[in-house]
């Protein structure tokens, strides 16, 4: 039975989260007054690349690298439950707590970070290091909003966080929700935080050795861990969600905001984006902390 | 056991077999026989082996000493062993540097005990805290920042850690992992007892575990030479112990960290070693692309790395999550969130250490002909790696036993149901179902993913990367990655910390020092007749005072 | 005239404050001259001072020499012989005292070419 | 009745829906997909890069037929030569060339590529790109229009989606005249050093 | 009879050196080895047939006399004193360096009076015998010191001859004013009376003593004089200077300061005095370059250390004075005499010479010393310097106990940088030869460091009765007058 709750997850997570990609370029485009890629295009291109003749793999490392960032993002999905109500699609969410999902959030670009390494490639070493520069910035809102919610909640269990409340966590605690927006927004490799994978400066960083069904898993993934991380964000803040259209509208809801926002930014440089994060959204989300938890 | 010594009835001295003491004992055991592993297979005189072994005594002299007096005879012993054994390599601006401080950390561990001792008349750890009680308020001050400096001193605290660094960088690959994983666990079983014993100096272990944590990763991510960054990554784990003291139930989780950092610290430097043994080269910068010569040591690596920085599943999460949820406990909220920021920012010089001597390409042309390190090496880091994995699947298997501890010190103990799951106030965690799973989900992506069409192929030399269309060679600058965080400077905030230095602060102490011994000196100038003239100010002085 | 001088008070006065002032000169020579030579005479008048004032103090007038002989059995009657058996071993030990350094001001003397005490700082800090 | 861009659009992808012939399912498939997305490395050759530019974006919008730009080759399958190739840009291209990964194809631009164009008699440009790269499709004009360019795009997707375009294949088969001709001009220590690895292919991982 | 045997034997054999020395080439050094071993075991014999204090008189007449006092305490310096001898006599015969010591007569007839003297300083118990053994004391000491009749040998002598001259002219008068006003030289009868005289008069009396035998303990503005003797003496002759000379001071003044000095505030000043010159000794020392004169600012700091540790005026404080005096003997003695073993070549050795010298025996030898001197635990010094702390804090002189401790401190700073120096990597190229006899001197030294240090008890019980002894007034008063 709970295999097929993850199958299914994972089948939802894959589908919707190529949907909400090709959607995003599509909208990206409007943006930018052009038509833009159908819908599937993502699909396409994905599909395209596990079709590849051939693809170079620098060794076993290099070789591991996409797998390591795959688990880590079917992981992470795992461990979120879809909804915070009924018994089903739960997941694995029993087995674990919000720590180890923060921790699983970074476990696969890690591990992708050494496949990176093993690639010899310095345009890629660029690119993660710009990248984990940037992430303990990135994460430091996250962190303090997330904190304040397990301690207002009483639990570091999602599902209890997500059941909790009682009106949205972005409405109750504001200053929370913008500050740990911040973080998502240059979580989901959205501008002003997307330098890492800048593709002038950086020859697409990371994942520029990458080819053919490499890359294509590194999309899949990508797909994947952006539901992921949609789902998270709902449960966190948006009330949580009882059933798939909910789900859906809720992140579907949090998706365009954070295109949008990222189709109306330039891009920071690294120094520049940590050094907003520290300041900026770290104070929200100090004083967001401080009033949430004022007793 | 009791007994008095020097054959003064007035002073009751004791050892006694605690859990506690059980549990340093063991690591201490761990440490010895891992490093002594490794000893083999370098040159050394027995003279070392005769001081280590004394260093070892001395460690368990502390650990079983049930009062202050010995635990202080066992710390100086453990002190000037050491500082023979880091003669043998150390510069002697480094070895002054390490004896200066523990002498300091010594001596100050000394009056701290004398001021416990002035009022109760006993040195025995039952009674500590009576007599820290039937101070009056200053001198309670004066003891908790005395016993805080000596403990500080042995963590390495930042600000304290001045000494700390140097001796890592340069002491011997074999005496490196010892004293990372043991010499500075002493420091924490010191603050262990004072916490549990005397008192829970709450801010004052609260603020200087967060900044050490902060502090000492930034300076990890700066680092360049191996050890060093290893040194700084010491420092700040134990910043992570310092801190969870500071909350009323942090104990399990600062023994929980004390257990995994110690394992983590030994497998490193081990493997540090065994790659300096290999290579002999002991900069990032010299290092690079070794993951094909060395494969094993690079898996081992890769484990240590992946429990320094907390990741799920291995061990490294579990004792994360038990200080996370003991600082949560406590709604030390803020804390809780600079402690998970430098641990974030701790994937930065963990990813750089694994980059700098194993991925990348060769920065040598001889790198390229190493071959794995000997077995002696590569043996303790199997038993240690195991023991990290065994840990991170079954979480709870020691839970047990920090639990005994717990209830011999008096503390809340921890739940504890089975032994896959760590159960705390605010959530649990499977390490078995979260390691199952990540395997499960890898076996099955990796067979799906080779199952595929696509034909991976090997370049045939390293040099053909997408590299913007230019042909690199051997000339070019390809090895990147161990430079890594410089560009940090450039952000404000950790500008601060990498500019300023408890170096300036030191050199300025010593400075001022010399110049103050430059200026008293001149009272024996050697000139009779000043000094007649001095004498009789002196007399005159005095019976002024006395006629008064 | 000078009767009054007679009485032991007035004498007692005048050794002490003769002697103080001796050694005050004395002092006063130790903490200003530089001269090794004159050091040394300064110290000896010091050690005068002091000798001076003991047997000036101990000496009583109106008893007699301490020898014990024929007539004189009456120990109550004698002056004290102790001060003057001190005096004497001092002044024999001050005497050896200042003909060693002396001896040794000459040697150092021949070697360095130095007498002042204050410019003997070879060895300083 | 659409108007605009929006017409244009159901014309060329009506153009590409043509059905083709001797390909077994699989292929076929595949083929489809590879259609719809092609990754065109983003490096100008030549002056006809500044014709790319508009091509990829608003005014032009290359994405809409599933085109989009790669910065590197090994992401690519698209190279574009775009006009004369001097030698220095050739020995860059054929290292390119070499490291995008299999199926890829090549794009031509303007006369240059075909003839040396208005290079015929320089010193330093090659005159013919067939002798030492194979190409999928020539798009004319000095220099071609984004509209043309585009012409090339759907012309190149048609022929991947008949299984037509095959340039690669017949790099590999012709290695020896490629790289013959590619050592007339560069030299006998002809970068890349490094050997083509297909070519001596030992197996992947 | 048998405590006077401890003064007159050394002195007769002083004197009979020149009738020795014709003797052969070593006689002397045989005899002299002969003879402290005759009186180290005549020590011994008494320890061990010891049950009470015991007085000694010589009688001229029968209210006159001289009387010497053979309690624990004195016992323990003598004992100190003459198994320090018999190791320097022996040091001396297996060094053989007769060509540094031409006169070996003169020298030996030296060593001798000083020994004579010390023990002497030690033994008695009138106030004027005292000063006469001061003073043959220091005119021994003043000749040893500028034996080599070098200019800095000279300069030293002269130096040490002043201040000496000066000292006891002060200790005379304070002696004349006792004997005007008391009427007696013993040391029972003026604490008897002590008491009665008026204020003023005591405090004339003490300042006058604190001045006089305050130049000759060495406590901070007196002691100006220790650094330049030290460093113009030979090496031996230090050995002798810090191990025995000082102490013997030390041990009189204190005993003095016990039987009549005013108590209270006069105490608390002297504790301070004695932690303020720790300080400056250590401090002026830190940056010192020249070994000797490095080790004198060290027995400056160590003898303020014995002395804040005398000044305490408990049973604690002074068996942790009486041990630290043991340790800093036996290990000041040990570097002094590592020192002479080392500066075969040069008489002034500075530390850098350290990092050519090619002798680990030596070497290990010297670091037990110093970490002895450190107080490390495990070693004798550890002990001294606890115990003394230990009833710091339990007085609860709090400042005087960080005082201690930042001056052990500074003193650890400058002995590690010595050993860094002894410790440096590179080549040696000076190898010193150590013969047998000398090591098994340094081996038994070291070792009676480190046995002392790790069982401390089996002299605990020997000095925690002469502590009691040294500081019951009473008893020593009833024993020599009320006896």
């Amino acid at each position: 039975m709970i295999l097929f709750d993850l199958l299914f997850m994972l089948l939802v997570a894959y589908i919707t989260g190529f949907l909400y990609y090709g959607l995003y370029r599509n909208i990206t485009a409007r943006f930018q007054r052009r038509l833009g890629p159908p819908v599937w295009q993502s699909f396409l291109d994905s599909i395209k690349f596990f079709s590849k003749e051939e693809s170079i793999s620098h060794g076993w490392m290099f070789y591991l690298g996409p797998v390591i960032m795959m688990s880590g993002a079917i992981m992470t999905l795992f461990f979120i439950p879809l909804f915070h109500t009924g018994e089903s699609f739960k997941g694995l969410s029993s087995y674990g707590n919000l720590f180890l999902v923060l921790y699983l959030l970074v476990l696969g670009a890690l591990g992708n970070a050494l496949a990176v390494g093993a690639s010899g490639n310095p345009f890629g070493v660029m690119g993660v290091t710009r990248g984990l520069s940037r992430l303990f910035a990135l994460e430091l809102p996250f962190y303090i909003s997330v904190i304040a919610l397990i301690s207002v909640s009483g639990s570091a269990d999602i599902v209890c966080i997500a059941a909790s409340q009682t009106e949205w966590n972005a409405f109750a605690y504001p200053l929370l929700f913008i500050a740990a927006l911040f973080s998502f927004v240059g979580m989901m490799g959205q501008a002003p935080f997307d330098v890492v994978g800048a593709p002038v400066e950086v020859y697409s960083g990371p994942a520029s050795e990458f080819s053919g069904k490499f890359l294509a898993l590194l999309m899949s993934q990508s797909a994947i861990f952006t539901f992921a991380k949609l789902v998270l964000m709902v449960h966190l803040f948006l009330g949580g969600a009882s059933g798939f259209v909910e789900l859906l509208a809720k992140s579907f809801g949090l998706f365009l905001f954070v295109i949008a926002f990222g189709a109306m930014y330039g891009r920071f440089k690294t120094p520049q984006s940590i050094d907003f994060l520290l300041k900026v959204p770290t104070s929200i989300a100090i004083v967001g902390l401080i009033l949430a938890t004022w007793s | 056991m009791e007994f008095s010594l020097y054959g003064l009835s007035d002073i009751v001295l004791s050892l006694k077999v605690t859990a506690l003491a059980n549990f340093f004992a063991l690591l201490i055991v761990l440490s010895t026989l891992t490093v002594l592993f490794i000893a083999p297979n370098y040159r050394l005189k027995r003279s070392f082996y005769l001081l280590f072994t004394l260093l070892v005594a001395s460690l368990f002299l502390i650990v079983y000493a049930h009062d202050y007096l010995l635990f202080f005879i066992g710390w100086e012993v453990m002190s000037i062993s050491t500082y023979f054994l880091l003669s043998f390599t150390l510069s002697k601006e480094a070895l002054h540097k390490y004896i200066l401080f523990a002498m300091a950390s010594a001596l100050s561990l000394f009056v701290a005990i004398l001021l416990l001792y002035s009022t109760q008349h006993s040195f025995l750890y039952e009674d500590a805290k009576q007599s820290y009680l039937a101070m009056s308020d200053g001198v309670q001050q004066l003891f908790t920042l005395f016993m805080l400096i000596a403990i500080f001193i042995k963590l390495g605290t930042i600000g304290f850690h001045y000494w700390l660094v140097d001796a890592y960088e340069e002491s011997h690959n074999l005496f490196t992992p010892f004293l990372s994983a043991m010499l500075s666990k002493m420091g924490l079983y010191a603050l262990i007892l004072f916490v549990a014993n005397i008192t829970q100096a709450t801010y004052v272990l609260a603020v200087m575990g967060l900044l050490t944590t902060i502090i000492a990763t930034f300076k990890a991510i700066e680092q360049e030479s191996i050890k060093r960054l290893l040194a700084y990554s010491s420092i700040a784990q134990l910043g992570y112990i310092v801190t969870v003291l500071s909350v009323a139930d942090g104990m399990g989780g600062a023994l929980y960290h004390a257990l995994i950092h110690t394992l983590v610290k030994l497998l490193l430097f081990i493997n540090i070693a065994g790659v300096i043994y290999v290579t002999q080269k002991e900069k990032l910068s010299d290092l690079g692309g070794l993951i094909y010569k060395l494969p094993q040591s690079f898996v081992f690596l890769l484990i240590g790395i992946i429990v320094l920085a907390g990741m799920p599943p291995l061990g490294g999460f579990a004792s994360k999550f038990m200080i996370y949820t003991a600082l949560l406990d406590a709604k030390y909220l803020l804390l809780l969130a600079g402690v998970m920021f430098s641990s974030a920012s701790a994937f930065i010089y963990v990813y750089k250490l694994i980059y700098g001597i194993y991925l990348g390409h060769p920065t040598h042309k001889n790198l390229e002909e190493v071959k794995e390190v000997p077995w002696t090496f590569l043996a303790p880091q199997y038993l240690l790696a195991s023991l990290l994995v065994i840990i991170g699947t079954f979480p709870g298997l020691v839970i047990p036993y920090i639990n005994r501890i717990l209830g011999e010190l008096n503390l809340t103990l921890l739940s504890f149901e089975t032994i896959q799951t760590l159960i705390t106030s605010y959530a649990q965690y499977n390490g078995f179902v979260v390691m199952g799973a990540f395997g499960g989900i890898f076996v099955l992506v990796l067979m799906m993913f080779m199952l595929l069409r696509s034909k991976a192929k090997k370049p045939k030399n390293r040099f053909d990367i997408a590299y913007c269309a230019e042909e690199p060679n051997e000339a070019t600058h390809l090895h990147y990655g161990y430079s890594m965080g410089q560009e940090l400077k450039r952000v404000g905030l950790i500008h601060l910390i990498a500019k300023n230095s408890s170096k300036y602060f030191y050199d300025f102490l010593a400075k001022q020092m010399q110049y103050f011994s430059e200026v008293v000196r001149k009272i024996y100038s050697g000139n009779l007749l000043l000094n007649f003239n001095i004498a009789v100010l002196f007399l005159i002085i005095l019976l002024l005072w006395s006629l008064k | 005239m000078f009767e009054f001088l007679n009485q032991p008070e007035v004498i007692k006065t005048i050794v002490t404050l003769g002697a103080m002032s001796l050694f005050f000169v004395g002092l006063f020579g130790l903490l200003t001259r530089k001269h090794i030579v004159k050091v040394f005479i300064s110290i000896a008048i010091m050690e005068s001072a002091i000798f001076l004032l003991f047997i000036g103090l101990s000496f009583n007038r109106e008893k007699v020499a301490p020898i014990i002989d024929a007539t004189q059995t009456q120990v109550a009657t004698m002056n004290d012989p102790i001060p003057q058996a001190m005096i004497l071993t001092a002044i024999v030990i001050g005497m050896a005292v200042l003909a060693l350094g002396v001896s040794f001001a000459i040697e150092y003397y021949k070697l360095t070419g130095k007498t002042e005490i204050d410019t003997m700082n070879e060895m300083r800090f | 009745m659409e108007t605009g861009f929006l017409q244009e659009q159901k014309v060329l992808e009506g153009d590409l829906n043509s059905e083709n012939s001797h390909q077994n399912s699989v292929d076929f498939l595949m083929n489809w997909f590879r259609k719809q997305s092609i990754f065109v490395l983003a490096y100008g050759t030549g002056c006809g890069a500044i014709e790319m530019p508009p091509t990829f974006t608003s005014r032009y919008d290359a994405e809409r037929l599933g085109i989009r730009g790669a910065a590197t080759p090994r992401q690519a399958d698209v190279i574009i030569v775009s006009g004369y190739c001097s030698y220095k840009t050739l020995r860059r291209i054929i290292r390119t060339y070499e490291q995008m990964s299999n199926p890829k194809y090549l794009l031509a631009l303007g006369s240059c590529t075909v003839n040396g164009g208005m290079y015929w008699d320089s010193y330093n440009t090659i005159k013919k790109l067939e002798d030492y790269l194979p190409v999928d499709m020539y798009v004319n004009g000095c220099m071609p229009r984004p509209e043309s360019i585009l012409e090339g795009f759907i012309a190149l997707q048609k022929e991947i989606g008949e299984g037509k375009a095959s340039s690669w294949q017949k790099y590999e088969e012709n290695y020896e005249f490629y790289r013959k001709n590619q050592e007339a001009v560069l030299g006998k220590k002809v970068e890349p050093s490094y050997e083509a690895d297909w070519y001596l292919y030992e197996g992947g991982l | 009879m048998s405590s006077t045997l401890f003064i007159a034997l050394p002195l007769l054999f002083g004197f009979a050196t020149p009738l020795l020395s014709r003797l052969g080439k070593n006689a002397l050094a045989y005899t002299s080895v002969l003879m402290q071993l005759s009186l180290l075991g005549l020590a011994l014999s008494l320890l061990l047939a010891h049950s009470s204090t015991t007085v000694e008189l010589i009688s001229i007449a029968a209210p006159l006399g001289i009387s010497f006092v053979l309690s624990t305490a004195s016992l323990l310096m003598v004992l100190l004193f003459t198994l320090l001898m018999t190791l320097f006599s022996l040091y001396y015969l297996f060094q053989r360096r007769a060509n540094a010591y031409a006169n070996e007569s003169k020298f030996f007839t030296l060593l001798n009076m000083l020994l004579a003297a010390s023990i002497g300083l030690v033994l008695s118990s009138d106030i004027f015998n005292i000063y006469v053994f001061f003073e043959i004391a220091g005119i021994s000491a003043y000749i040893l010191s500028a034996y080599s009749k070098t200019a800095l040998a000279l300069e030293s002598g002269l130096k040490y001859l002043l201040t000496g001259a000066v000292a006891s002219i002060f200790l005379l008068f304070a002696i004349v004013l006792i004997y005007l006003h008391v009427g007696s030289l013993n040391l029972a009868v003026i604490a008897e009376q002590f008491q009665l005289l008026p204020y003023n008069v005591k405090l004339l009396i003490s300042l006058l003593l604190l001045i006089g035998f305050g130049f000759k303990v060495e406590v901070f503005p007196l002691n100006f004089w220790v650094t330049d003797v030290y460093q113009g003496s030979t090496s031996l002759v230090n050995a002798l200077f810090s191990g025995i000379v000082v102490k013997a001071y030390l041990f009189v003044f204190f005993h003095i300061l016990y039987l009549f000095l005013p108590q209270g505030e006069f105490t608390l000043f002297l504790l301070y005095l004695g932690g303020v010159s720790m300080l400056v000794a250590e401090v002026a020392g830190l940056r010192q370059t020249n070994l000797k004169r490095l080790f004198a600012y060290s027995s400056l700091g160590q003898v303020a250390l014995i002395f804040v540790a005398f000044a305490m005026q408990n049973i604690q404080a002074v068996q942790a004075a009486f041990f630290i005096v043991i340790a800093h003997s036996l290990a000041k003695f040990m570097l002094f005499l590592a020192l002479a073993s080392l500066e075969k070549t040069e008489q002034n050795m500075h530390i850098d010479r350290l990092k050519q010298i090619d002798s680990p025996f030596l070497m290990v030898m010297m670091f037990l010393a110093m970490l002895s001197l450190l107080g490390i635990p495990l070693f004798v010094g550890f002990v001294g310097k606890f115990l003394l702390l230990k009833s710091l804090a339990v007085e609860g002189m709090l400042t005087l106990l960080v005082m201690v401790v930042v001056a052990s401190f500074i003193e650890a700073i400058y002995y590690f940088k010595l050993m860094g120096y002894m410790l440096h990597k590179g080549t040696r190229s000076e190898k010193v030869e150590v013969s047998l006899g000398e090591k098994m001197i340094f081996v038994s030294l070291g070792l009676s460091l480190l046995l002392l240090g790790v069982f401390p008890m089996s002299i605990a019980g020997f000095l925690q009765n002469a502590a009691e002894v040294l500081l019951d007034q009473t008893a020593y008063i009833t024993l020599l007058v009320g006896g």
